[in-house]
């Protein structure tokens, strides 16, 4: 067992793990926050993917000995005070979910494009970004449009 | 995922002595191929030595007319650096097409280095930009690097600290990705310096990247994309799967290579 | 239309705990002093089990029990099910081989269920696994299912001596020869349907939980339909009475057909939870879902098709063998008959049809519904015939298949179905206005110009949703009754409770089922809730598949409502001193005719509870209805998609620049949710034609077990679509619904391929056509052309 | 997932010398690529325990080694079978033939191996290369052990 301590959704938290524990397990399995998913096995769909410090990583290609001493945000630390994120009023604005499963990650996944890539996101830039995040749902088109007026809407949050 | 000892030393000096105590440890760079592997216990490392934490490993530098990037630079700071931007665009540009962005704040070029995987994009670059693989324990040239799919010149409890590159005249890379792993099914990448022209070719071999001699003859006459197609690519030990057999990726090696000179050329 | 009523784009009512990471999935729930599963799969397509050696394990640290098909055949467990019998064509009944949930002396396919291991921990139950150790006698696997049958092969249930399940067929064939003998010309087709991985992003996942002080079991489970999951884990695998046993599917995430079936998993977690005195929780990963997972589709087949000498279709008969894999799963046998053949009319007046199908048993996963289930398969014949008849004749497409659309409503298909309404020709022509058909050929010219190949392809798809009546589809063989049930429960204060037996699991019914009270009641749709997926509260239903959830699970609410306005009318015209039939009730109030007086929806449910205005002897207190809705036919959507797409001969990479849907779906409740549900299907459908594909080797082995082989559609594979609605509402459900989920993955795969060929300028391009195969059509089209 | 592979070698030897050489379990031990332990059995055979490395991944394959098919100083079939726990398992086998030639001994083979479970799930890009670079390996160190290089 060893030592972990990290900041997750503005909390300081520290645990003794088994050194294979995955970040995703220490998130869903330690701390309970289960709106962070698992969907394969090969770091492919992006169901697991949150921040550590301020950067989308695959919470189940990352173990939570390695985050030690890092921030990391979740799907569940992102609105405040009851007030949702920009981005996650977009999802639900553009019906851009459906079993809302994928949703988390790409969620988080889109705050990081509009991180790297700013406010003003054409659909082939979208599309591109989206590459770790698979949804078998919605056929992305409504993801696509989620992303874009959740980017507009994060830079009038500002 | 089998259990294992977790280290996480703060220099070189301390990662080799890890390695040192146990058998079987393998180190963790970004853990982009390794963790996967290990979560379908296909590899059972004793330990795993986590260079998260070793200083030193992350610069990414101007040296003389060599672009040198930190063993754990991670393929987004490549991709992201005004420095490579500027000297080889080529370089950030095939480090910005590496896995999905989540995989590419993570993974790192020393990872993929070392791990010579035979569809990874950075041993293109490396072999074909004549690069300097710096460990610590000594410097290798990129033609001696490289030996075979995972198979490279490193020694037991040899670390890469450093990568340094020349910066070429001209250079491009294009990768046709395997639609369902988005791992290079061919990726080619071209670079020309006075008079030497070279072409490395991943993912289409069964020994790994190596060097396109033909085209290379072919493109030394005449880097013009048009050079490129009266070459025959041999494809005799090519991989054939259900993505693609061994003559798709031959042709592909020549599509592939046209399309990097014309992007080297800027047209 | 009201804000919140039928019709409006209304915003999700779940979409809030899914954004928050609120939701919670079977994998999500943890149950006090829960153990962990993880099975034992067999490395090996077809063996016999000569001896399992469980000791180790048994010992491993953490280890609680170690289980085998010995163990469930003790404690007299029953087999997996198949609930849909099909006859031969001689009236023998089809061969079912036994299913049990683990191996009892033999496995049959890469991923079969040996043993399973509880332990504390997952860790621990998945290092003892490994210490289970097999010997296994290698029998030769049936890989191809085109050589199932040949005498010689291996034999994987002894009730089926030669792997065949049965030898089907429906039609006409006196008449359908007859058809052929007076054409002028008939096209000929070989096609394959590519076999699919359903991959609803969340893996199946199941928690059993054992109450002895009961005697009561509990199972959380990743199911479309949990009454039919305890319907079977209880009459037929004998589990515990229905009484006894709680079947609970929470959020779900995603099903597509891959989660109606009674899997070997979730049974053995019931079953173990007893054995063991613990809830066990299983949750399958990735590889598992694909090892075990029911796939989809896996059809060869040859079709020929007679014109007269306009091209007008004579006549149509079609020969498929079906692969169904190693076992029988739940609603396998009827996906590829009556599933399918009775969709090869398609949109169009064919007089004469006869088919013949042949299940067959092979030593792969057993291949069940996915998305479309049967449907798909029906449109890719019929689709891909028509096309290649109106090109062999050079005729157009669009002309060709508006010459053949049936025309007049009600029509009698010569199988089976008899459609209610439709306007195919209006489809048509929105599509192909939609689509800018007139101006293709200035586009294909342009694409040369670049070196690029572009094509354009349609497909006129009809399905059968709802399917219905219950007493038909019994005289078809149907183990079950398809109607649906619901009940409306309203509270003392005016609010609604829906109890229905439909199951959402991305669908939207808390906020659609909510819509249609919110119109018929005339109250909000925040001041209703939607209650399912649990079976200790609701008390039947059918669950979600099919596209049935609007045409038969809305329309039982609907009756329940109009139970709901009935009562409520007698406990107004107490509350307001007049006669029933004076009372209306319109916008959520319900006033004396001719005059001022009324009280609100609330205040009426609030009479019906305090009872003050009336005895117990003229009326019931309470204001609560349910209903059963058994559907008097199917429903039949219908559309017209059209893909154009550009093709690089370099590379064979295919990019759709553009696709073209227009559906009639009957009414609409919620125009957002539609299109979203046209969407997705649609994905799945051009995944379907151009990506995926599951691949066995001739051993057995699953190579496309991952994400790095199986190709799943990702946003940068796809286009954004235009969408497009005509509407000619059902005429045999209260509501004029058709159903929508399907109808994408349905109509896409043959307009892809469609799209293809008018590229390439040849017909045979397999699916799914990946770059290497498009390369490979496109250098021969290429050398044609130059040798031309 | 099956694979066939061929090849041969010259080998500065008299074909005596080689056939010995491809029947001492010594040898045998030290060409096969991993092999930690090499033991006789009383079938004609051996039972092997071989490490597989190819790039991150590892397994170690245990199995039955058998030679039939012979033809002695010319040919015989070596086939093995290995079940590498929860990799899965690797079948395979070679004919190996041998031919005297003016230059000392021209040693063939025809290989097929098979694998299946894990490793063919989840490794297929892989697989294929490695073995081909298995058998390669093999009969390159042979070549060395009799004293010559694989043609």
């Amino acid at each position: 067992m060893i030592s972990v301590s990290m900041t997750v959704n503005g909390k300081a938290v520290s645990a003794k793990i088994d050194p294979r524990t995955l970040l995703v397990q220490f998130l869903r399995e330690n701390l309970l926050l289960t709106g962070t998913h698992v969907g394969c096995d090969t770091s492919q769909c992006g169901a697991c993917v949150v921040h550590v410090d301020g950067k989308a990583i695959k919470s189940c290609t990352t173990l939570a000995a390695s985050c030690d001493g890092t921030s990391v945000v979740t799907i569940e630390g992102l609105a405040h005070d009851g007030v949702l994120h920009p981005m996650q009023e977009a999802f639900r604005e553009n019906h851009g979910l459906q079993c809302g499963f994928c949703t988390p990650g790409m969620i988080m996944s889109a705050i990081d494009i509009v991180n790297r890539k700013g406010h003003d996101l054409d659909e082939h830039t979208i599309r591109e970004e989206l590459e770790g995040n698979i949804c078998r749902c919605t056929g992305y088109h409504n993801i696509v449009k989620s992303v874009a007026a959740g980017a507009h809407a994060m830079a009038g949050s500002k | 995922m089998y259990a294992f000892a977790y280290q996480r030393p703060a220099t070189v000096r301390q990662v080799q002595s890890a390695l040192g105590k146990h058998e079987d440890a393998k180190i963790l760079a970004g853990g982009q191929t390794l963790l996967p592997t290990m979560k379908q216990r296909l590899a059972q490392p004793s330990a795993l030595i986590d260079l998260g934490h070793v200083a030193g490993l992350t610069a990414i530098e101007k040296k003389g007319r060599n672009i040198v990037i930190g063993a754990m630079a991670r393929h987004a700071d490549v991709a992201t650096s005004e420095l490579v931007r500027e000297a080889i665009p080529s370089l950030a540009a095939l480090a910005g097409g590496i896995g999905d962005p989540a995989v590419r704040n993570r993974g790192t070029i020393g990872g993929s280095v070392a791990n010579n995987d035979p569809s990874a994009d950075y041993p293109a670059a490396v072999l074909a930009l004549g690069a300097t693989i710096v460990t610590n324990k000594r410097k290798i040239a990129a033609a001696d690097f490289f030996q075979g799919m995972f198979t490279t010149a490193l020694e037991d409890g040899e670390i890469i600290t450093k990568i340094s590159f020349p910066v070429p005249a001209k250079a491009a890379y294009v990768k046709f990705p395997n639609p369902a792993s988005r791992y290079a099914m061919v990726g080619v990448f071209v670079s020309k310096k006075g008079a030497d022209v070279k072409v490395a070719v991943t993912g289409a071999s069964n020994e790994g990247v190596f060097r396109a001699e033909g085209l290379e003859a072919a493109l030394k006459a005449k880097f013009n994309p048009k050079a490129v197609e009266g070459v025959a690519v041999d494809g005799s030990n090519f991989i054939s799967d259900i993505h693609g057999t061994a003559d798709y990726r031959a042709n592909l090696v020549s599509v592939m290579t046209k399309r990097a000179v014309t992007k080297a050329l800027g047209k | 239309m009201s804000a919140t009523g039928i019709g409006a784009p209304v915003r999700r009512k779940e979409d809030f705990r899914f954004i928050t990471g609120k939701g919670q999935y079977t994998d999500d729930i943890n149950r006090p002093g829960q153990t962990h599963a993880a099975f034992l799969r067999s490395p090996h397509a077809h063996a016999n089990i000569k001896k399992l050696d469980i000791s180790g394990a048994q010992k491993a640290e953490g280890v609680i029990a170690v289980l085998t098909g010995d163990d469930l055949a003790k404690d007299g467990v029953g087999g997996l099910i198949c609930g849909w019998m099909i006859h031969s064509k001689d009236g023998s009944p089809m061969k079912a081989g036994g299913h049990p949930a683990l191996a009892q002396g033999k496995v049959r396919y890469v991923g079969d269920h040996v043993a399973v291991v509880i332990a504390e921990t997952l860790a621990q139950a998945r290092d003892a696994v490994e210490k289970i150790h097999v010997d296994y006698e290698l029998l030769k696997p049936v890989i191809d299912m085109a050589h199932a049958t040949d005498s010689g092969s291996p034999v994987i249930h002894d009730v089926a001596p030669d792997n065949q399940v049965y030898d089907w067929h429906l039609g006409d064939k006196g008449a359908t020869e007859a058809a052929f003998a007076k054409a002028k010309h008939v096209t000929k087709l070989d096609i394959v349907n590519n076999r699919l991985i359903p991959n609803a992003m969340e893996p199946r996942a199941a928690i059993g939980d054992y109450d002895s002080g009961n005697d009561a079991f509990t199972l959380y489970t990743t199911s479309q339909n949990p009454h039919v999951a305890r319907l079977v884990l209880s009459a037929f695998i004998g589990i515990a009475p229905e009484h006894k046993l709680r079947v609970i599917a929470p959020d779900v995430g995603g099903g597509f057909g891959s989660k109606i079936f009674i899997y070997a998993e979730e049974t053995v977690c019931v079953w173990a939870a007893k054995k063991v005195g613990r809830p066990v929780k299983w949750t399958g990963d990735r590889t598992e879902a694909f090892l075990a997972d029911a796939h989809g589709r896996d059809h060869i087949t040859h079709a020929e098709m007679a014109m007269d000498d306009k091209g007008h279709i004579l006549g149509l008969r079609v020969k498929t063998k079906a692969n169904l894999g190693a076992y029988l799963s739940t609603f396998s046998s009827c996906v590829p008959t009556y599933l399918y053949a009775p969709l090869l009319s398609g949109q169009y007046n064919i007089p004469a049809i006869y088919v013949e199908v042949e299940g067959l048993y092979t030593n792969t996963a057993p291949v069940d519904a996915y998305r479309g289930a049967g449907r798909p398969e029906a449109t890719f014949v019929i689709e891909r015939m028509v096309e290649v008849a109106a090109r062999e004749m050079g005729q157009d497409p669009a002309a060709f298949r508006r010459k053949n659309f049936i025309k007049s409503f009600p029509h009698q298909t010569p199988v089976i179905m008899a459609y209610d309404t439709g306007d195919y020709g209006a489809s048509m022509d929105l599509a192909l206005e939609m689509a800018d058909y007139k101006n293709f050929g200035k586009r294909k010219r342009d694409s040369a110009k670049k070196g690029m190949l572009r094509g354009i392809g349609f497909s006129a798809y009809i399905e059968a949703c709802g399917i219905a009546p219950s007493a038909a589809v019994g005289s078809l063989g149907a183990g079950v009754g398809l109607w649906e049930s619901a009940e409306v429960r309203v509270n003392p204060v005016g609010t609604v409770e829906v109890l229905t037996g439909s199951h959402s699991h991305g669908q939207g019914h808390e906020t659609t089922f909510a819509q249609l009270v919110s119109d018929r009641l005339g109250i909000g749709i925040d001041q209703v809730a939607i209650v399912h997926g649990d079976t200790d509260k609701v008390q039947f239903g059918m669950g979600t598949y099919g596209s049935r959830s609007g045409a038969v699970g809305m329309s039982a609410i609907s009756k329940a409502l109009d139970k709901v306005v009935a009562k409520a009318k007698k406990v107004a015209a107490y509350a307001l001193e007049a006669s029933e039939g004076d009372i209306e009730f319109k916008d959520g109030r319900f006033s004396v005719a001719g005059t001022d007086r009324s009280l609100a929806f609330g205040e009426v449910a609030l009479q019906a509870y305090i009872a003050h205005k009336f005895s117990g002897q003229d009326l019931e207190p309470g204001l609560k209805e349910g209903a059963f809705y058994d559907p008097t036919n199917f429903t039949f959507p219908s559309g017209v998609h059209i893909c154009e797409l550009e093709i690089d001969p370099d590379t064979g990479v295919t990019t759709i620049e553009r696709w073209t849907a227009v559906d009639d779906f009957g009414n609409i409740i919620n125009p957002m949710i539609v299109e979203g549900q046209v969407h997705g299907g649609i994905a799945q459908g051009i995944g379907q034609a151009l990506l995926e594909g599951a691949h066995y080797d001739a051993n057995g082995q699953l190579v496309t077990a991952s994400y790095m082989d199986y190709c799943m559609p990702r946003a940068d594979d796809l286009p954004s679509f235009d969408i497009g609605i005509t509407t000619t509402p059902c005429t045999t459900n209260p509501l004029g619904i058709k159903g929508c989920g399907e109808a994408g993955a349905i109509a896409a795969p043959p307009a892809v391929i469609n799209a293809i060929t008018d590229a390439l300028g040849h017909e045979n391009i397999a699916m799914p056509a990946s770059p290497q195969a498009v390369w490979r059509a496109a250098q021969k089209s290429l050398h044609k052309l130059a040798a031309e | 997932m099956a694979m066939t592979m061929t090849g041969e070698a010259i080998l500065p030897a008299l074909q005596a010398d080689v056939w010995a050489k491809l029947n001492d379990p010594a040898v045998l031990k030290a060409c096969i690529p991993g092999c930690q332990s090499l033991e006789t059995t009383e079938d004609n055979g051996f039972v092997a325990v071989a490490k597989v490395k190819l790039g991150p991944v590892s397994a170690t394959f245990k199995g039955k080694v058998l030679l039939s098919d012979i033809d002695a100083p010319n040919s015989y079939r070596i086939s093995g079978e290995g079940e590498g726990g929860v990799a899965g398992f690797a079948k395979g086998g070679a004919v190996v033939r041998l031919e005297t030639v003016p230059e000392g001994t021209k040693l063939s083979y025809d290989v097929e191996a098979q694998i299946g479970g894990k490793l063919a799930q989840l490794g297929g890009r892989l697989i294929n290369g490695v073995a081909k670079k298995m058998a390669d390996e093999f009969f390159a160190n042979f070549a060395k052990e009799v004293g010559g290089t694989p043609a």
